[in-house]
């Protein structure tokens, strides 16, 4: 696999890594080793590389930066990490343009440039019962959510997944969370979903206070900050915007906040419905 | 050759960024030093960012965002769409403003040791005026006023492409203070040596060009351009020839007047290229929102490419340019 | 996916071109129905050398080389250099003169059914008018006046920056026929609309854009120009959302003047963001160069995307536009 | 090993070559699979692909142009012709700049894009001693010359080659000229042996006319054309230019000649001596 030969003079490989770190800063863009692609199912791939820095550092929510080998492309692809086992890292994406298909092409012992951990992660501190509430792809860094919360006695997750139609990630979050509902298109939507829980008196099991985490389309994740608003219960909502730089930078992937222009990779991803203005 | 191993020119292919380097070759722009002849590009460059990357007092400048002199919101989004080999961006000068850059940016810059060249941005004469004013008394090392922005409706390129409107600016900003001023140039005009003229005459100390180029691109499932403001400002190595042209031309009509060539620059050897046809200094923008360290690895590779020229590397050294 | 199944759409990624193909998808530029909305671009195309690769009377049109009234012998070489994404050149419009042009291409390429644009270079005024005299009679299909060619000193580019020379060039050569004629504009100007009115109010049919923005490389090897010209016109992908954004404008300026896109592509979806942009039909350039292909290709992919835009469909078919 | 994905929806591959040759075209810019890659001496490859319809075709002095997998090159790499074995069909090129270096990268199984074969050849048809005068890398198209010439019981091939310094190509040359002889710059220049041939009165060999065939740089070219002139013997020497297409569509490729500026990609690359004006 070769590339960006004529963009730059060398391609970070791993040990920039350990010596970016080791003289206190952060790791650049790198080139990593893919350990393994999965097709989930129609066009939604599962990838996993080996990066012990991203591994051991990024939080849910956090995204990653992942670069093309096509030099038409310098763009980074932003994707939210969905799980890391060991020193490996995973991604889930749905194949949408040109990127996405060409990572999709790309198979365990190829490379890839990547950079991250990026962006400000759920905050997950307080010991709370989680509704982790995710629409398609929305759905991986909720799965690295449950992932993380897992390990944490004290909170618990409740995953409520919306899909399409194939419920491709149900596999990954039962690893993790302490219960899991999913619907799809053709039987409702997640709102449905949260009703029910409520109805069900389960909103505050475990004794915990309830808080939603959220990512997913638009208008699921304000219907979601609109239902918690009407109930007074935190939302936290991860947004996703086109980026230039992924790390704070050139200001080119704003969204409308009450504070103003805020940038999604760095002052986000996440923010609350009441930093979003929504659900009033 | 595999892509761990992606040396194109056979060298050295793994410079360490972080050890400490002594930078061997020097350059001078408008009678200032600056450590190597490498500096970022305003708008691609936020110390609250970059920080955690590297040591931002390795490189020859930071040139930092356009300010206002009141916080501006800049464009809706989705600012930014892809084209090939390039960026296209239509931030629409979003900063906040001069105030809060004197607060809080520039002190942080000068403490970690950045020598500083302060961008400024306006949509009219009395915005530009009252920026360059409070940068007078500040630690800017040097001043570029940013008269080619191609994303904001008034002010912004239109100066840069009427030679009166520069000239009337430039009466205007030049007694405003001592500080080095560079006048950072569109190549969106039909000759750019006329707005270069009209800068020099009127009291600009050094040029920088490119600022980007007009384009746009279009969604092809919904019709509609795929960026709010519809067209941007593209950036990237696509770009390189056109920043190149523009330096050479510069050069060729004003011999004398200090360059910054930037646009498209993302190695040591398209930066070699700027020095060749003309240029003091280079800037590197757009690399950088594609990895970080770009402006200290293209300092680092010219580095090394000027030991092997020496003639370029003593005029570099001593103010002058190859040609 | 391998290098051998290269789809990017996830479509049909074997479309056999040489496979009878009846065109479901029509445009009309200036009245005159091209069989889809594909043609060459002018200086890409030479019949004596793609006659071997495709049936050129499948494209929508072919726009030939420039002639001059008498053989031209154009620029030194090297004539051309890479730029990322793009190619730049400086063939300074070499050509064998309009008398062989009607003596041996225009006869072979009628021949051979294809709908033909001739494009008209020039130094000054008579040049054009001797060439636009000679074509009148002639069997071209569409005459494209090359107002905007960035590689010969004089002519060329300087009146396509210019919208008084315009004016005064369409006012002498607009009564010297029927045939629709096209003016083509250059990028390299402040404001395009500028030209585009000009040549529109005085006469033009349609307007094609664009010609190649200026642009140089530099060896770093010599540090000189590679190109014996110094400079030359950059096109390929690189150039696309410049013209893509020179189309727009245009078009927001004119809603009603045929225009012809060009600039970068070289699939379908790029020919497409031009119909959007606002152009009636599309040309392919630099493309070819890499592929000979290429037009057609994208002509056959233009045509199965279109497939599933009837609403855009029908406004070319019916001479319309997109905006 | 991904590329172009944005440039074209497609790449031909092999079976496009049949339908082009099927339906009367030549085939356009095509997919082959890579067979061999060696490194004959320091930056100095063979590459050998499998492309049944150039094995069958190509004349020496044609060309072939091969597209490198980085999007930011996308001209041609013009390399000619040295050797066909089968369906195979190998070049020898010096990496001196970005795209040699990536294509000296490529590796057996790995796959290339190509057009060819492309150019006028040299004229073989009159019965001759042909004296192929090579230097450096102008070497490639001459071995395949004597390879073309061996089929020939008629014509005799000299192969007369001047190296930097190692003799990188004699493996080659030795399988198929009738005399070999080579020389590199410690020890003199191509003409020193061009007159060594004459004064052993070997120039006239086997009784046949001699006929030079010349490749190389062209400061050598021009010697070998002043001689070849002095002597009257016929030369065909094979020129070099920036392209842009290597087909005969652009006139980017010209040189000058005495009938004007003419296309080293269609017009040539062969030329005589006096098409060029040289040896006068
Ligand atoms: C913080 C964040 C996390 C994300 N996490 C995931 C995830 O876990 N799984 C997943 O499938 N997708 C995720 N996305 C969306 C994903 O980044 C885009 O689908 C992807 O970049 C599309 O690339 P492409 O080349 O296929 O599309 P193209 O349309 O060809 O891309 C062109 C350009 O637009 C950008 N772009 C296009 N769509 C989007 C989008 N929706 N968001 C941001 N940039 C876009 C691309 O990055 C590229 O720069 C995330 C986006 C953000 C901002
Ligand atoms: C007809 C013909 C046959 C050739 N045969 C051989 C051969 O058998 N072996 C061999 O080693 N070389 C050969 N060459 C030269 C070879 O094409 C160049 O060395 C090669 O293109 C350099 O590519 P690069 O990307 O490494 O160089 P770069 O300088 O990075 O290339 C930049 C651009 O310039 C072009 N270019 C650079 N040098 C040359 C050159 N000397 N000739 C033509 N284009 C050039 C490249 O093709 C590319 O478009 C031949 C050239 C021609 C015209
Ligand atoms: C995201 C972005 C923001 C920019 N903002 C500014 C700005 O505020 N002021 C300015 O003078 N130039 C601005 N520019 C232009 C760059 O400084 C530079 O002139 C241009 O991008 C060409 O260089 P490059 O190809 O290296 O990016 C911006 C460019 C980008 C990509
Ligand atoms: C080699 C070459 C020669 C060209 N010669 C002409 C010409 O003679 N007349 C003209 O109007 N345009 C000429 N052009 C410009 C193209 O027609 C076209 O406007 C430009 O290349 C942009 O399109 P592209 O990006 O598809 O190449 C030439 C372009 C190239 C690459
Ligand atoms: S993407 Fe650059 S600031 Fe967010
Ligand atoms: S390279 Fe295009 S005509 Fe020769």
């Amino acid at each position: 696999m070769l590339n960006r030969n004529e963009m730059t003079t060398f391609t970070p490989t791993h040990d920039v890594v350990t010596e970016a770190t080791a003289a206190g800063f952060f790791p650049p863009r790198h080139n990593v080793e893919i350990t393994q692609v999965t097709e989930l199912t129609d066009r939604v791939m599962r990838l996993t590389f080996r990066d012990p820095f991203i591994a051991s550092h990024a939080k849910p929510a956090q995204f990653v930066n992942l670069f093309t080998h096509d030099d038409f492309m310098l763009m980074p692809r932003p994707f939210g990490v969905s799980e890391v086992d060991g020193d490996e890292v995973s991604v889930i994406f749905a194949v949408v343009g040109h990127g996405t298909e060409q990572l999709a092409g790309l198979q365990a012992g190829d490379t890839v440039d990547v950079l991250g951990p990026l962006g400000r992660g759920f905050n997950l501190k307080e010991d709370a019962n989680y509704i982790l509430v995710g629409g398609g792809l929305g759905v991986p860094p909720l799965i690295y959510a449950a992932q993380k919360l897992a390990e944490h006695d004290a909170s618990f997750a409740t995953a409520i997944f919306g899909y399409r139609n194939d419920h491709f990630a149900e596999e990954y979050v039962s690893r993790y969370a302490d219960w899991s509902w999913s619907i799809d298109d053709a039987e409702g939507n997640v709102v449905d979903l949260l009703n029910k829980l409520e109805q069900g008196d389960d909103l505050k099991a475990y004794d915990r206070k309830p808080i939603i985490l959220s990512c997913g389309p638009l208008p699921m994740m304000k219907a979601v900050a609109d239902w918690a608003a009407e109930r007074g219960i935190p939302a936290q909502l991860s947004m996703e915007q086109r980026m230039g730089c992924g790390y704070g930078t050139c200001v080119l992937c704003t969204i409308d906040t009450v504070d103003g222009r805020l940038k999604v990779c760095s002052d986000g991803p996440v923010f609350t419905r009441e930093q979003l203005g929504w659900g009033k | 050759m595999s892509a761990n191993n992606q040396s194109a020119q056979g060298g050295d292919n793994h410079i360490n960024l972080y050890e400490p380097h002594v930078w061997k070759h020097h350059t001078k722009v408008a009678g200032l030093e600056w450590k190597n002849p490498v500096g970022t590009a305003s708008g691609t460059f936020q110390y609250a960012a970059v920080r955690w990357f590297y040591d931002v007092s390795q490189l020859g400048a930071v040139c930092t965002k356009g300010a206002s002199p009141v916080p501006w919101e800049g464009n809706p989004s989705p600012r930014t769409a892809e084209s090939p080999a390039a960026n296209i961006n239509a931030v629409g000068l979003q900063n906040p403003g001069i105030d809060h850059y004197l607060a809080e940016d520039l002190p942080k810059l000068k403490a970690a040791g950045a020598f500083v060249i302060s961008n400024v941005a306006g949509h009219c004469d009395d915005d530009y005026a009252a920026v360059v004013e409070k940068l007078a008394d500040s630690d800017a090392d040097m001043l570029e006023i940013n008269v080619s922005c191609p994303n904001v409706s008034a002010g912004g390129m239109s100066v840069g492409t009427d030679p009166v409107a520069l000239a009337n600016l430039m009466d205007r900003l030049r007694p405003m203070t001592d500080k080095p001023m560079i006048v950072k140039l569109t190549p969106n005009v039909t000759d750019i040596t006329v707005p270069a003229r009209a800068a020099v005459e009127h009291g600009a100390d050094a040029l920088s060009m490119i600022n980007t180029l007009k384009g746009m691109r279009i969604n092809i499932r919904t019709g509609k351009p795929i960026i709010a403001n519809v067209t941007g400002g593209v950036s990237g190595p696509a770009v390189l020839p056109v920043g190149l042209a523009a330096v050479y031309r510069v050069r060729t009509a004003l011999p004398e007047i200090p360059i910054i060539g930037l646009g498209g620059i993302d190695s040591g050897e398209k930066a070699l290229e700027y020095l060749y046809a003309g240029a003091n200094a280079v800037e590197v923008g757009a690399a950088a929102l594609f990895d970080p360290v770009a402006p200290l690895r293209v300092a680092r590779e010219l580095d090394d490419l000027l030991d092997s020229r020496p003639e370029l590397a003593a005029k570099l050294a001593a103010g002058q340019t190859w040609r």
